[in-house]
């Protein structure tokens, strides 16, 4: 009982703070000039952002937000970014700027200059998660009466998603101002949401309607909420005409949102099929159309990955900061030569004895995997090496019904199609190409019409790695950079290459796609692990079916 | 004798004969006297830790044979035969489990601390009768045997063979690896099966129960041989190799291939899984681990090592693989898989035959001409 | 019943045929196809008993595809093939049809490399061939006898103890065909017997095959065309699936469409 | 058949300088052994391990060794794979002859030795957070036991100050330690009255990658109108694509916290922490902590290991601790036996590297602070939240009903590691 009374007044105190701060900043809104002259209280707030109490903190914040100027935003938003330190020796409060080893410092309160500082003079303010919860909020309202549309788009999710007491007038007043439609239509939405307490039937009724036409999840549960009793037994909704609406609301929301959910398992399916994809491809260019059982392939994604971390690390120290984000693109043709030089390596070294002997291929390789994971271990260390997401390919798009897709899912799967159909029209149309499947067809005829076959294994060889090494370079932005990494995957690319068939890549395509979007099919039924072990079952009562996979050759030919 | 007598004979030549009885007396008597008798601190002591790793190695040793029963004869390279190993420690380890009774962490007698700690209330029907030894030991031999039997059937009846089968093969340890990963599947989860107090009534932490395992493993490891050996010398080892050779050629003399790889895969699992009963009282755990795909592959590879189609080439490659393990993940603990990759590259590039292969065409002095004869179709 | 196994009679129209009473082989309407491409058109063939047919035909023709439904490699997608009196061979799978008595020796000579000619031979003797049966099989005094005079009808006990792998080209036809014999079939399928053989060794296979027809069915299957002709027995000419002609060689040889098929246009 | 003859004098040989080769070591040094895999999937957090004791003993044998003699360490490969360490173990104990070792990291790396320990009477210091629910006479557990991780993390969300949490995901890698701690906390949280329907469990296997639908349904459950937290025990490899996945799908600390046990400095290095930035770490020290025993400290692991960018983290002060408290015992019982050391290990202290003094407690687990960090966008954690002294690491959890009445102490009269009652009361 206690733990409820607890949770109880706390959420009255919220709510008592958050009343006390709505009208003091609609007191700041109302008379600015008279704020700004106040620079003793400001100066107040500020140092106060430096007490060790949290809760002090909170009141600094709050009265920050009271003062809504400039200079106050600049400092929240320096707190909640990590930029505002507390300098030791006068203890005063700084923004910083961090440029080498030294940082560059500004008084918040005169937004000049205060010199220069070393990490050692300086002690970084910390924000808890509360803490930038509430600077969301303030900085949002501030930000609602903003010129910038974007920036005001931005400050009507944050004070949706952050609401106090007096945001409800804000949104209005807000709304009343607003020209742009959409942003209009969400302020709509997020007053309507707040509505939905209010006292006035009507209105709630208008807020149902209005809220019945989303498809957002959070949005339902508020209005399951609705439905719900209270301890005494009466209904959370007293009107029984609104509750009959809300019901109705929920079950049109709950049907949208189960297309939604067919929807957002297909998406992630592709997205899943996609890495799998860019895990076998390379596997299938050795594999399907050498024979070369290469056990090696996940190192040379690896190989991929880690030369993304090296060109990263070279960008980050010789290129400006503007430019950093690109390295990804220029890691591309860096991993595909990394991985095609060792594929060549491996091959002229150790594969080319061994053709027609699959099985034995297969050890040799091992050792190669082993050899190469060590190598990466001693070279780089044991831990996991940290590939950032540049700006262009993080956060993710909303689709609506609680689905989104990240965006660096959606550049996987397009990079990876790229990939595909690159290597598709480089082995129908370039005349390597062409050298390579004669002489994956007929060895001893390419070889009497003067095709340097052992180049061609070669080049062919470097080509399934070097395509590897491109995949790694994509799984970097996803996935481990480890010296583990290549064997996270070795078994499912050969699930998908045989799956599909080897030797056709269509059937690798399809294989991967096939398998990704079944398995994130059975994950929700069956969780994560049992989801996986059916598949796997699955892909072992194909194969008996169709001992050559989903796209395998027929007839005389493929019985070799 | 006619000439197929006079080669079955041949196989085990009178010096391989002497070579077993002089390993057999070694491991039966010798070490075991060297460690029970000898006092600690003696040059010629054995330590226990000794007699623990090389009963480690007898088992290695019987999988390594069971696997060349079907890689090295019949030519079918299975990557999953982890798997079976597994399931007959599983199988043992269960006996050992329900053997500690109340004397388990919790004190519950009926359920083992991993079931008392995730709140079963019964012990789930899988595990009756695990508490008879009998019971056990015949679920170390029919487990293995039962799944490489259905796994077995429906891929040779497709006639999934070669690079396909090693990959499905692998595909279902992986499957196995993971179901046993989960704690609802009932084995304990990652942690598996482990905290054995006894085995028949003998104190598992005692030197003497040590020894006997060891013992026991070297017995088991001298009648696997002679099965191997047995299968290998009668026709249905020609038909074997026939299979390895030309697969379609024994279908069209009207033998069912289905059926022969049939039978060697399902004794291979069978010996696989007593390898596993046996490993698991002397290592003292059996977890999901033992189902990685890396630890089946390399099972192949200690065979490729000694020498495929040669049954003493597998049990020497298993012992050469894991003494070079012990002693460079000791000595050289950071730089030892370099040693190892390289080890397996140059076995398969240089030594196809393996060990056994090399020492046989040093004697015969096939070796040089080996070596030119490699030399001239590199070139080619 | 009329007997409708004549020679020289055209088959490019198939006739629905009667079964004959002695026939050993009888394939009727016949079809299979690979992606598209038909191997065999409704194939219409039928052997008698103790008969030796060679068969010829350019490439593509459906020779080997023939032999591989009458084998059991390859199911047909139409028609029927029965195997002496009535035993459907079309749901039977290798090793049931060989055990019926159907021997094949394949156009590349497959012979077990790593065994010895003598142990190559051991396996093709005709006896038990359950898998319990080859484990505890113990070689009798009188297989043992078979397997030298089969060593001798192919002219290889010299060389009894050696692997087939290191055996020349010819003498691998000759230890498959040694290997069909011990199997003791009823009929023999031989898919390019002398394919790769010197003319010596040539000239000694055809005399070996007249003496093995004396007591089995033979298909022979041949581009040799003087090979053939030494043969001395019926010839069906097969042309895209079907067979367009039969009759001895020099009726054959006559045919205006065998002669179009053959030089082309 | 002299073919043969040689073949087994040969092996013979090959065993025996196997056997050999082990033998000869110098008996005027005290061995440590150090077995912590630097191959295969563990060796990613354990070799920062060898490392940390590699430079905790290159420092005391600066001081001047051990009881006049010098400290010799024997690293060893246990490669991640689990027999193997128990192979290891027996190996380190039994040939090398060493006095202590430290090792393991993974829970069933610990079950595997932990009989060779007990049956070679060897003593293990084993430095990670782990499930609890064992107390082996042979074993020190200088990590963070569940009481000193899980449940004041626990607390602290569910305070005003941490964003009164009222919704719970308790998102875990399938294995003993996400299941006991779990299960700790579903009681726990059940007993502070967060219904069930509140709180969802979710297990994923080992290196789990594609984390799309969990991240995406830990969406859906916070979308109830609650606050809500998830509890990560995940575990290693998974939780780069976890983190990254969460980062991208945009859950910000400040909607979604997510408080981990299993990442610290060392697995946040492999990871862009800047959208990370607010969740949560709990452990018993952070390496941004300012202390001067810290600075100190990670200044010469920076000159030892040559680079300054290397982190320390929370098992390594573990080893520190451990390494320190076995020092001084040795010291003080004038020997390296191990029934003298390990009696006085009891109450011995070493001070924290984050301020506070640790206790080894009579159930070989220590008394230590617990802090709680947010993930700050230089990778490391900024502490928020620290219990006012040392908390003292439970054996047997007191909210799991099998483990409640259990009690650890391996002094007069208990002398166990698991009972109900004292063992030696009646004497």
């Amino acid at each position: 009982m206690s733990v409820t009374n607890n949770a109880d007044a706390s959420r009255m105190r919220t709510v008592f703070f958050s009343i006390l701060f709505v009208l003091l900043s609609l007191l700041a809104f109302s008379f600015p000039a008279h704020a700004q002259q106040n620079d003793a209280a400001l100066n107040a707030a500020l140092s106060d952002l430096n007490a060790r109490s949290f809760k002090a903190k909170t009141a600094a914040v709050q009265a920050l937000g009271v003062y809504g100027d400039a200079r106050a935003v600049a400092a929240l938003e320096a707190l909640s970014e990590g930029r505002l330190y507390g300098r030791k020796s006068d203890k005063s409060v700084v923004i910083a700027e961090r440029d080498g080893k030294i940082y560059r410092l500004t008084d918040p309160a005169t937004g000049v200059s205060a010199g220069e500082a070393t990490s050692r003079e300086l002690k970084k303010i910390i924000a808890n998660n509360k803490l930038r919860g509430l600077i969301r909020g303030v900085l949002g309202q501030l930000a609602l009466s903003s010129s910038d549309s974007e920036l005001r788009r931005a400050a009507v999710e944050n004070v949706i998603s952050s609401p106090t007491g007096g945001s409800l007038a804000l949104l209005k007043s807000a709304r009343d101002r607003e020209t742009e439609d959409d942003i209009r239509a969400r302020l709509e939405t997020g007053i309507a949401t707040l509505e939905l307490g209010s006292d006035d039937p009507a209105l709630r009724r208008a807020a149902v309607d209005r809220l019945a036409d989303g498809n957002d999840p959070e949005i339902k549960s508020l209005l399951e909420r609705r439905l719900l009793k209270n301890a005494d037994g009466s209904f959370v909704e007293s009107d029984a005409q609104v509750r009959a609406e809300v019901q109705e609301a929920v079950s049109r929301i709950n049907d949208r949102l189960a297309l939604f959910g067919l929807a957002e398992d297909l998406i992630f399916g592709i997205s899943l099929g996609s890495v799998l994809l860019l895990a076998a491809i390379g596997l299938a260019v050795t594999f399907g159309v050498m024979g070369v059982i290469n056990m090696a392939h996940g190192e040379m994604i690896m190989l991929g990955a880690y030369t993304t971390f090296v060109v990263q690390e070279v960008f980050r120290v010789t290129m400006p900061a503007e430019a950093f984000g690109f390295y990804l693109l220029a890691a591309i043709p860096a991993a595909f030569l990394v991985a095609a030089t060792f594929g060549i390596l491996i091959e002229r070294g150790c594969i080319r004895f061994l053709y027609g002997r699959p099985l034995e291929t297969l050890l040799a390789t091992w050792g190669v995997s082993l050899i190469l994971q060590q190598m990466v271990r001693s070279l780089f260390g044991a831990n996991n090496r940290e590939v950032a997401n540049p700006d262009w390919i993080s956060g993710a798009i909303s689709i609506g019904g609680g689905v989104s897709v990240t965006v660096s899912r959606v550049y996987i799967v397009i990079f990876c199609l790229v990939v595909v159909a690159a290597l598709a029209a480089f082995i129908r149309y370039s005349r390597f190409g062409l050298q390579m499947r004669a002489v994956t067809q007929n060895r001893g005829m390419a070889s009497a019409m003067g095709i340097r076959t052992g180049q061609v294994d070669a080049l062919t060889f470097a080509l399934g790695s070097g395509i590897a090494g491109v995949a790694g370079v994509a799984l970097s932005q996803i996935s481990n950079v480890s010296p583990n990494l290549g064997q996270n995957f070795i078994v499912d690319s050969f699930m998908v290459v045989v799956f599909g068939g080897v030797g056709s890549l269509w059937g690798t395509i399809v294989g991967a796609f096939g398998l990704g979007i079944v398995n994130k099919f059975l994950e929700p039924v069956s969780g994560a692990i049992l989801g996986k072990v059916v598949v796997l079952v699955i892909i072992i009562l194909f194969i008996q079916k169709r001992p050559r996979g989903l796209f395998a050759l027929k007839g005389r030919a493929a019985e070799g | 004798m006619g000439p197929i007598s006079r080669r079955l004979f041949a196989l085990e030549s009178r010096s391989g004969w002497i070579a077993i009885a002089i390993l057999l007396v070694i491991g039966l008597f010798i070490v075991p006297a060297l460690n029970l008798m000898v006092p600690e601190g003696s040059l010629f002591h054995i330590s226990t830790f000794w007699v623990a790793t090389l009963g480690k190695y007898l088992c290695f040793a019987i999988l390594a044979l069971a696997l060349d029963l079907i890689w090295g004869y019949a030519g079918i390279l299975s990557l999953g035969h982890g798997a079976f190993f597994g399931l007959g420690g599983y199988a043992m380890g269960m006996y050992m489990m329900r053997q500690i009774g109340d004397r388990s962490v919790y004190g519950n007698p009926d359920l083992p601390d991993f079931m008392v700690f995730l709140n079963w209330d019964s012990l789930p029907w899988y595990w009756w009768g695990f508490d008879q030894f009998w019971f056990a030991a015949l679920m170390v031999v029919l487990v293995p045997g039962l799944l490489a039997f259905v796994f077995g059937w429906l891929a040779f009846r497709s006639r999934i063979t070669g690079v396909y089968f090693s990959i499905i093969s692998q595909a279902m340890v992986f499957a196995i690896m993971l179901a046993f990963f989960r704690n609802e599947t009932g084995f304990g989860g990652n942690n598996g099966l482990t905290d054995f107090k006894d085995i028949l009534g003998f104190n598992l932490s005692q030197d003497s129960t040590k020894v006997g395992l060891y013992v026991v493993t070297t017995i088991a490891l001298l009648l696997v041989y002679m099965i191997c050996r047995a299968v290998v010398s009668s026709k249905l080892g020609r038909l074997l190799i026939a299979v390895r050779d030309a697969e379609s050629r024994v279908r069209f003399l009207g033998y069912s291939v289905t059926n022969a790889k049939l039978f060697v895969f399902t004794l291979s699992a069978v010996l696989a899984g007593v390898a596993g009963a046996l490993y698991v009282p002397q290592v003292g755990i059996i977890n999901p681990g033992e189902f990685t795909p890396a630890k089946s592959i390399e099972m192949a590879i200690w065979v490729a090592v000694g020498g495929r189609g040669t049954l003493f080439g597998a049990i020497v490659g298993a012992f050469t693989i894991n003494g070079a393990r012990t002693y460079l993940t000791g000595v050289a603990p950071e730089v030892w898989l370099f040693f190892l990759g390289a080890l397996f590259i140059l076995v398969t590039l240089v030594m196809p035959q393996g060990l056994v292969g090399v020492y046989r065409s040093i004697r015969s002095g096939e070796l040089k001409d080996a070596i030119r004869r490699r030399i001239q179709r590199v070139d080619v | 019943m009329p007997f409708a196994g004549g020679f020289n009679v055209s088959m490019s129209e198939p006739v629905p045929l009667n079964k004959p009473a002695q026939s050993i082989l009888y394939l009727e309407g016949v079809s299979v196809s690979f992606d598209g491409f038909k191997a065999l058109n409704s194939l219409n063939l039928i052997i008698r008993r103790g008969e030796m047919r060679a068969i010829i035909g350019p490439n593509g023709a459906g020779k080997t595809t023939m032999m591989d439904i009458v084998t059991g490699k390859t199911r047909p997608d139409t028609g029927r093939v029965l195997f002496g009196e009535d035993t459907n061979l079309t749901h039977l799978d290798e090793a049931e049809i060989a055990n019926l008595g159907i021997g094949r020796k394949f156009q590349k000579p497959t012979v077990f490399e790593s065994l010895t000619v003598f142990e190559n031979l051991y396996l093709a003797l005709k006896s038990g061939r359950r898998i319990r049966e080859t484990l505890f099989a113990r070689m009798r005094g009188e297989q043992q006898a078979r397997i030298e005079s089969y060593l001798e009808t192919i002219r290889l006990t010299e060389r009894r103890d050696d692997l087939g792998g290191d055996l020349s080209h010819g003498q691998k036809q000759w230890l498959e065909i040694g290997m069909l014999l011990a199997q003791e079939p009823e009929l023999m399928l031989l898919d390019e017997p002398v394919a790769g053989m010197s003319d010596a060794e040539t000239e000694q296979t055809a005399i070996l095959l007249e003496e093995i027809s004396r007591d089995h069915s033979l298909v022979v299957v041949e581009h040799d065309m003087e090979f053939v002709r030494d043969l001395d027995c019926v010839v069906s000419v097969l042309h895209e699936g079907s067979v367009i002609a039969e009759g001895s060689m020099d009726v054959v040889q006559a045919d205006p469409r065998v002669i179009e098929v053959y030089l082309g246009r | 058949m002299k073919s043969a003859i040689k073949t087994v004098a040969a092996v013979g040989a090959l065993a025996g300088s196997l056997a050999f080769s082990g033998m000869a070591h110098a008996a005027d040094t005290i061995k440590v052994g150090v077995l912590h895999s630097l191959s295969g999937t563990m060796a990613i957090s354990e070799t920062a391990l060898k490392d940390v004791m590699l430079f905790l003993i290159d420092e005391q044998n600066k001081k001047g060794g051990l009881l006049g003699k010098k400290i010799e360490p024997v690293v060893v490969d246990p490669a991640s794979d689990w027999p193997l360490f128990a192979e290891k173990a027996r190996e380190l104990i039994e040939k090398e002859k060493v006095d202590v070792v430290f090792g393991n990291w993974t829970s069933v790396s610990r079950k595997s030795v932990l009989p060779v320990f007990e049956e070679l009477n060897g003593m293990l210091f084993y430095p990670v957070q782990y499930e609890g629910e064992e107390s082996s006479r042979n074993i020190f557990y200088t990590g963070a036991a569940p009481n000193q991780q899980a449940i004041p993390a626990v607390e602290y969300l569910m305070s005003e100050e941490g964003g009164s949490v009222e919704r719970w995901v308790l998102a875990g890698t399938d294995y003993v330690y996400p299941r006991t701690t779990n299960k700790i906390l579903e009681s726990f949280l059940k007993a502070k009255g967060v219904p069930a329907e509140d709180i969802m469990i979710n297990y994923t296997p080992f290196g789990h990658s594609d984390w799309q639908t969990i991240v995406s349904d830990i969406k859906g459950f916070a979308s109830a109108g609650k606050k809500t937290a998830v509890v990560s025990t995940v575990n290693g490899d998974a939780n780069v694509p976890f983190y990254k996945e969460l980062g991208n799908q945009g859950i910000k600390a400040e909607d979604i916290p997510v408080v981990a046990f299993s990442v610290g400095e060392e697995e946040l290095a492999g990871i862009d922490t800047g959208p990370l930035v607010g969740h949560l770490g709990a452990w018993n020290y952070f390496m941004s902590v300012d202390s001067p025993e810290n600075e100190a400290m990670i200044k010469k692991w920076h000159a030892f290991i040559g680079d300054d960018k290397r982190v320390f983290n929370d098992p390594m002060e573990a080893h520190y601790i451990g390494f320190t408290m076995w020092a001084q015992a040795v010291e003080q019982a004038g020997t390296t036996n191990i029934d003298a050391v390990r009696q006085a290990m009891y109450g011995q202290t070493a001070p924290n590297l984050t301020g506070g003094i640790a206790e080894m407690n009579t159930n070989h687990h220590l008394s230590k602070p617990v802090l709680i960090g947010e993930i700050q966008d230089d990778g490391q954690f900024a502490t928020v939240w620290e219990t006012d002294g040392v908390v003292v690491g439970d054996a047997w959890s007191d909210f799991l009903p099998e483990s409640a009445k259990l009690t650890a102490d391996w002094t007069y009269p208990w002398v166990c590691g698991n009972c109900e009652k004292p063992k030696h009361l009646t004497n």
